[in-house]
């Protein structure tokens, strides 16, 4: 930041009124319309304001743009869910300075540009659930492959990282991680990846797609091609996108937390974090509104991090429940 | 200078400069400005003012390239493409422990033979650039896949990263936005004051009457391309070291913001026309009015439309006035 | 003597293959599937066959309408956008009356995009605004416009009804039916540009503007006749679009027109207007088909595949263009001799 | 009232004006059916614009157009078609994309009565009878583009002729014909006039509308000077009415001293366009390059000057051996070309007369760093347009709005500013009016006699054998004779260029 900006004021202890601004990955995102839902709740809750922000298509350059003009307006929090962790360093670290609190979730900017991390659910356990669920499905046995979203996106990186390490056990030594293949988050080109690895993998038992844009259009792809039931399908998907497949068997169970709560959740956090009530070190506690009570974990960089809960599974049983919440 | 006794004076100075294309966006920007300081109590803020140029700074720095192959009767898609390849291969080899700086100088190369391969194809297969240009959209993005993949360069020194995130000394002047002001005065003279900038204008009116009178046509456009490319690896020299990181894809969708400006500036799609006056002022335009919308939170999407129907109500207007001039004439 | 006859005679064919404009795309997909099927067996099959052809189905059509705008020498950047907005008027609607039969959603879906691309006809026709720039505008605000109406939501499958979404899956008499659209646009636009006035007037248009407007062709009926159907055949695209993913969102098909644009090009349509045929589009889509999918097949890294696309398509297009020019030189000294 | 029924087609007092040009200014005309009416005026007179106005492509600002003595607007050339007006117009107006059968009947394409199909069959059918008609060879299925200049007005002839028209105009339809085209076309419209159809013809060649025309009618400077009846007017009355004073319509080329070789040219060849074609050039010297259009003089000219260089044999200048593979090489060799096409590859039409005539040689004004000096440019052009006389409203004015001899003389301006040695001029006087054709056969003279070789490619006798010191013809890529200025007779170089062995009788 320009050397001539005042080192914030410490400002007196509001407790509410605060201008929270949550900048998704990109407007027009099912995922992130959910999500939003929870910020207004959150914030009519605790008397603040949700600015919900995105760029129109994924970028950095977007978020950034939005930063700034955030930074500008002297907003309280921003909230990001990041497109490019590191990119967003600089401009979250010039939000920092400006004295406004930066919080993460979802995607999670990098350590330094970031106060606090509103985790969905630890890394490692999504990762492992996902390579569990699948496994459960075809016996243990076969070719599986991935289909994630952008090569760049940190969060679904974390995760093919996790579930690499949990092929490592021995009791998937038949099971053989063939690809990983990317479908950007747009429909049509994660169906045709889907289509490719159908193509090319013609013994193909089973795919983690660990996105939600990716799990549908996958799932799509096999029921057009009739290869429900000869194909597994697993991953993160919301129940709305996925209650068509999964009431048809085509996807047996996926994973998800809910993305209302976790909106919920990083507004809470964003507006405990304004009102100087929680600082974002861990061992600090709170109440999450509806939520209940909450621990501040180490993120294993030295810095905080809140845990939304572990993921919840849907299968036929369940999907009827949620599938007109999100 | 034999002239025939029917024939009218030249033009008035007055009137040539009133109908200038470059005042409709003076009277446009002074709109934007007004109605953003209205809107937002942020707006005029010094800080926030110069801050705001940061975002625009690379494609406007890609645009003065542009400005130039279309005036040239081209087009470039492949800008931002080849930023992504020539910031990559800037990063990569800064990550295999390669100097920063010389990595740098590898980068730029790297754009500058981006761009002269596109010149090549142009000026020697005698290709339309549009489709030459279409193909190394998708083979320079792809080629920063193939080195990167999904990794990301981060780490660069702080001098690095000064070039995209500092300031001038103690001034709120950032570092970028004088880049740019170098580069552009610079455009501005080779376009308007030199022989080359001339026959840049010549080549785009009539490429054949040119190559009749012994222009080297494919020297210019192989000359101009490259010019593009380096002007893409600066920008995303800049790009990189205000994100402090590089990922393959950087800059994505650039082309059609840039396009646009260069349009809005002024300069004739088909060739032949345009200032760098224009093309400065457009950009700062859309910087103007995107950033006012940024400070009213209007989503990314409706933005865009606006700056479409900016951009089609900025070409309609002066006809839309001449019309009525000429009908309130007769 | 004899060699001098046979010399001719085998010019001749030269000639007879320059003729035929297609001539060099053709022959650069018999090479590509050649290559193809030497490193993947699977690739010559039926059923992969059909596969390919499915998909290129929908490109197909938006690169035909992309083809009539570029032949008048414009260019209509707005399909995708066009594509996308009257996909999620139509999905928007059908999930509200599930009642509505398949057809009248194609219906629809061909009248919001003749609306748009009648937009795009004033504006280019009347408004006198370079193609690019009117189209590059409507490109945002058509998008900005999917965004506004939708709030950003989206359809799903689920909400869809079912023949709807079964109408890009089945079958009439056993040919796919994005196929049989398809092949249905094709062969009505084929009709129409080689055998109505209208459809001479098109490449006349593109061919030499001025001369067009001094001969009494009016031109700017034609610009706007080409926009329209540009966006007809784009809104039409929308709806087999939706029904095929089964979803409809506010980033649908971003970014589709330069596949559309690079599919009329490499298919031999002259980007400065006047000449390219409707068969060359068509092989054209159907390379570009062929290229996603051999790369699929081949099963090349994620990484390479947006490189090798761009290096296919650039060779495509050279190679036809030195081709092209090589064939024309030996059709020169064969008229002159 | 008897004169008005009498007339086909009646404008009076029509006035038209462009941006800083009054094209025309209250100018009559009429026309009578049977008639041919000649139009002549120097260039820039408004010959072309008076055209446009009654084909509906221009709009007057003020006068009236009469059709069968009822007044009439045409908004647009469709209206005036339908009127039964055709027109070939100065400027090609064809479609290099479509096949001639389709040109030709553009617009009005004959189709299947019930399904409104396009009748392909009967359009190539009816094409090759027009063409037939006028004695051309020409497959109605090839494409227009690649066709020669004389075979694309030939297109455009019988694309006027097939509106079966009432009246027909032509702008300047014989200035790239031969001899024996111009006499088909005399001979169909003569034909055309027996059948009724009124014709307004346009040319610079005066002998020609006097051959031609029942009336002549003058334009100067846009206003109407006058019509005569044919056979009571002279060539000398029309010119002094054209020009406002008395003119040598041919200006002979003085006698100069003849130098040493400047430019060889032995041996050379392209493949399928021209063989083994030998000449040298002098100092001092004018060498005719005579031939009919269509000849490939022009692609010699342009393999000289590196446009698109020859595939074998060699190029001597001043006695060394050169290769010219571009027009910069050329250039710096001393050699300029002066191409037929002025509008296409002559000039940059949108930009002005200074830019266009320091166009070549603009290096000489970039000062320290590509630093263009703007007064040194703007003293250059005014001292080449003055000696050329160029006529505009100032060295500002685009050349687009210029005439097409005004345009011709900035073309000239511009490779005289080179400063060239060998000047190869191609059709230099195609489309020119009278006085300028003398003032550019004058400069040529004078030129020549300051040392400099001009390689002149010309399609006109008269001036092949009034300018040349030696004349070299071609005939279809060949070099077919040789002859000095003493030799050569119209005959002798008509048959040399029609391929006829050479008779020494
Ligand atoms: N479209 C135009 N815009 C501006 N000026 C024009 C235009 N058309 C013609 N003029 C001008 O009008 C005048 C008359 O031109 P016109 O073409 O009618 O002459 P012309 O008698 O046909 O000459 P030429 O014998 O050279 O063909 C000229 O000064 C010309 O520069
Ligand atoms: N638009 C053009 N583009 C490229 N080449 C052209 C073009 N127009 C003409 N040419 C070349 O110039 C030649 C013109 O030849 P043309 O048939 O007119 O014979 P010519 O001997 O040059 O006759 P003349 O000089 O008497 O007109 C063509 O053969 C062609 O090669
Ligand atoms: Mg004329
Ligand atoms: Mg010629």
């Amino acid at each position: 930041a320009p050397p001539t900006v005042a080192p914030p004021a410490e400002k007196p202890a509001a407790k509410a009124g605060f201008k929270i601004a949550m900048v998704v990955k990109n407007l027009g995102n099912p995922f992130f319309e959910a999500a939003q839902k929870g910020c207004n709740e959150a914030a009519a809750e605790y008397g603040d304001e949700c600015i919900f922000q995105g760029p129109a298509t994924p970028t950095a350059e977007g978020q950034i743009e939005i930063i700034d003009a955030l930074i500008a307006q002297k907003v309280d929090v921003i909230a990001i869910t990041a497109n490019d962790p590191d990119a967003l360093v600089p401009v979250c670290k010039k939000a920092m300075d400006a004295g406004i609190k930066v919080v993460t979730w979802d995607s999670a900017v990098a350590p330094a540009g970031r106060q606090i991390f509103v985790n969905q659910a630890d890394m490692e356990q999504i990762g492992r659930i996902e390579v569990q669920m699948l496994a459960e499905m075809i016996g243990y046995k076969g070719q599986i492959a991935i289909l994630s979203a952008a090569a760049t996106m940190a969060n679904q990186n974390t995760w093919i990282e996790w579930m690499k390490e949990e092929l490592k056990d021995p009791k998937y030594k038949d099971m053989e991680l063939v690809t990983t293949v990317y479908g950007d988050d747009l429909r049509e080109k994660s169906y045709n990846e889907a289509l490719g690895l159908f193509k090319s993998y013609p013994d193909l038992k089973g795919i983690i797609s660990p996105t939600t844009v990716g799990i549908a259009a996958t799932a799509r792809a096999l029921t057009d091609e009739g290869l429900c039931g000869k194909i597994a399908l697993t991953g993160l998907g919301l129940p709305s996108e996925m209650a068509e497949y999964i009431k048809s068997g085509c996807c047996k169970a996926m994973a998800l937390w809910n993305p209302i709560d976790l909106g919920y959740m990083t507004t809470v956090v964003s507006h405990l974090m304004a009102s100087g009530e929680i600082t974002g070190k861990p061992g600090e506690t709170f109440k999450a509104g509806k939520l209940g009570e909450r621990t501040i974990v180490d993120d294993g960089a030295g810095g905080g991090m809140v845990l939304l809960g572990p993921p919840f599974q849907f299968n036929a049983e369940n999907i009827d429940q949620w599938k007109d919440v999100y | 200078m034999t002239v025939k006794a029917r024939a009218v004076p030249s033009p008035s100075i007055l009137s040539g400069l009133l109908l200038r294309w470059e005042w409709l966006l003076v009277v446009l920007l002074g709109i934007a400005c007004m109605v953003n300081a209205s809107l937002s109590p942020y707006f005029l803020d010094v800080h926030n003012l110069f801050d705001m140029t940061f975002h625009f700074m690379e494609r406007s720095l890609i645009a003065l390239p542009m400005a130039f192959i279309i005036i040239s009767g081209n087009i470039d898609l492949s800008v931002a493409s080849n930023l992504g390849m020539s910031t990559i291969i800037m990063a990569a080899s800064y990550k295999a422990g390669l100097n920063i700086w010389l990595a740098m100088l590898l980068g730029l190369a790297a754009g500058a033979v981006g761009g002269l391969i596109n010149g090549l194809l142009v000026a020697r297969v005698r290709l339309p650039s549009l489709v030459v240009t279409l193909g190394t959209y998708a083979l320079y993005r792809g080629v920063a896949f193939v080195i990167l993949g999904d990794l990301v360069v981060t780490g660069f020194p702080s001098s690095f990263t000064a070039i995209g995130q500092g300031y001038v000394g103690h001034t709120p002047i950032p570092v970028p936005l004088v880049i740019f002001a170098f580069f552009a005065v610079l455009f501005g003279l080779l376009l308007h004051r030199t022989a080359f900038g001339r026959l840049v204008y010549a080549v785009g009116n009539n490429e054949t009457a040119c190559r009749f009178s012994g222009v080297a046509v494919d020297r210019i456009r192989i000359i101009l391309f490259t010019l593009s490319g380096l002007m893409s690896a600066l920008a995303g020299v800049v790009l990189s070291a205000r994100f402090g990181s590089a990922r393959p894809n950087i800059a994505l969708g650039f082309e059609l913001d840039v396009i646009t400006a260069v349009v809005l500036g002024g300069v004739d799609i088909n060739g032949g026309q345009g200032t760098m006056p224009g093309v400065v002022l457009a950009l700062f335009l859309i910087g103007v009015v995107r950033y006012g919308m940024s400070l009213k939170n209007v989503p990314g999407q409706i933005q865009n439309t606006l700056i479409g129907m900016l951009l089609i109500v900025a070409i309609l207007l002066p006809q839309f006035l001449r019309r009525l001039a000429s009908r309130s004439r007769a | 003597m004899v060699t001098v006859s046979e010399e001719k005679k085998g010019r001749s064919l030269l000639l007879l293959f320059a003729g035929v404009r297609e001539m060099g795309i053709s022959v650069f997909i018999v090479f590509l599937i050649a290559a193809v099927s030497l490193r993947s067996p699977y690739f010559l099959t039926v059923d992969n066959l059909v596969y390919i052809l499915i998909d290129i189905a929908i490109l197909t059509i938006v690169a035909i309408g992309e083809t009539l705008v570029i032949l008048t020498r414009s260019i209509d950047l707005s399909v995708a956008s066009t594509l996308a907005l009257s996909g999620m008027i139509v999905g928007m609607t059908i999930s509200k009356h599930q009642g509505i039969p398949p057809a009248v959603a194609v219906l629809m879906g061909l009248a919001i995009g003749a609306v748009l691309g009648s937009v795009n006809g004033l504006l280019v026709a009347k408004g006198r605004i370079p193609p690019i720039i009117a189209t590059l505008g409507t490109l945002s605000i058509y998008r900005g416009l999917v965004f506004a109406i939708s709030g950003g939501a989206w359809v799903d499958a689920h909400e869809m009804p079912r023949p709807f979404v079964y109408l890009s899956k089945n079958t009439t008499l056993g040919i796919p039916n994005l196929v049989l659209f398809a092949i249905i646009v094709a062969i009505i636009f084929y009709y129409f540009l080689n055998h109505t006035r209208t459809g001479r007037e098109i490449y006349a248009v593109g061919s030499n503007p001025s001369a067009a407007r001094v001969v009494g062709i009016r031109v700017d009926r034609i610009l706007f006749l080409v926009y329209l159907l540009s966006g007809t055949l784009a809104g039409m695209a929308g709806v087999l679009w939706i029904s095929r993913y089964a979803s409809a969102q506010s980033d649908t098909a971003s970014g589709f027109e330069l596949q559309a644009i690079a599919a009329t090009v490499v298919g031999g349509v002259n980007i400065f207007g006047g000449s390219g045929t409707l068969p060359g589009v068509v092989l054209g889509s159907l390379l570009m088909g062929i290229i996603v999918n051999a790369l699929n097949l081949i099963r090349i890294s994620p990484f390479w595949k947006l490189a090798v696309q761009g290096f296919i398509i650039l060779l495509a297009v050279v190679s036809d263009a030195l081709l092209s020019r090589r064939l024309q030189q030996a059709g020169a000294s064969e008229g002159a001799s | 009232m008897s004169d008005m029924s009498e007339n086909l087609l009646e404008l009076k007092g029509i006035s038209k004006s462009f941006p800083g040009v009054q094209a025309l200014d209250n100018v009559d005309f009429d026309l009578r059916p049977g008639e041919v009416h000649a139009l002549v005026g120097e260039n820039g007179a408004g010959k072309s614009t008076l055209v446009k106005v009654i084909t509906g492509v221009h709009q007057p600002d003020a006068g009236e157009i009469r059709f069968q003595g009822q007044p009439v607007t045409f908004p647009n050339p469709l209206v005036a078609q339908q009127h039964g007006v055709a027109a070939i117009y100065q400027e090609p107006t064809l479609f290099p994309d479509l096949s001639v059968g389709e040109n030709i009947f553009i617009g009005h394409q004959p189709v299947r009565p019930m399904t409104r199909r396009m009748d392909w069959k009967r359009l190539y059918e009816r094409a090759g009878e027009l063409l037939n008609a006028l004695g051309v060879k020409l497959d109605p299925r090839t494409r227009v583009r690649g066709l020669s200049v004389a075979q694309q007005q030939m297109v455009e002839i019988a694309k006027a002729l097939s509106l079966n028209a009432r009246i027909l105009i032509m702008d300047e339809p014989t200035s790239a014909l031969t001899l024996r085209d111009v006499e088909d076309l005399f001979r169909i419209t003569r034909r055309l006039r027996e059948a009724g159809t009124a014709i307004v013809f346009i040319s610079h060649r005066l002998e020609e509308a006097f051959e031609l025309a029942d009336r002549i009618t003058v334009l100067r400077d846009g206003h109407y000077v006058g019509t005569r009846p044919v056979p009571s007017t002279t060539t000398d009355e029309v010119i002094q009415m054209m020009v406002g004073r008395t003119l040598d319509t041919l200006f002979p080329k003085e006698e100069v001293e003849i130098g040493e070789v400047m430019l060889r040219v032995e041996g050379l060849t392209k493949e399928g366009l021209f063989h083994d074609v030998s000449f040298e050039l002098r100092r001092g010297e004018i060498l005719g390059l005579a031939g009919l259009v269509g000849a490939r003089r022009t692609d010699v000219a342009r393999a000289i000057f590196g446009i698109s260089p020859a595939d074998s044999g060699s190029i001597w200048v001043d006695s060394r051996q050169v290769r010219i593979s571009n027009p910069q090489e050329a250039l710096a060799l001393g050699i300029v070309y002066v191409p037929e096409d002025r509008q296409q590859q002559g000039l940059v039409l949108p930009m002005d007369i200074t830019q266009n005539i320091t166009l070549p040689i603009l290096r000489e004004f970039a000062r320290r760093g590509g630093w263009l000096d703007n007064s040194a440019e703007r003293e250059t052009a005014q001292e080449f347009a003055e000696r050329l006389d160029v006529r505009a409203a100032g060295l500002w004015q685009k050349v687009q709005q210029l005439s097409g001899g005004n345009q011709q003389k900035v073309v000239l301006a511009k490779w005289l500013a080179a400063r060239p040695h060998i000047l190869i001029l191609d059709e230099p006087t195609r489309g020119i009016d009278v006085g300028t054709k003398a003032a550019v056969h004058e400069l040529m003279s004078k030129l020549a006699g300051q040392g400099m070789s001009i390689l002149m490619i010309s399609s006109e006798l008269p001036e092949i054998l009034g300018m040349s010191d030696r004349i070299v013809v071609m005939y279809e890529g060949r070099v077919t004779a040789h002859f000095t200025r003493q030799e050569a007779t119209q005959e002798k170089i008509m048959a040399a260029a029609t391929g006829q062995p050479f008779s020494n009788s």
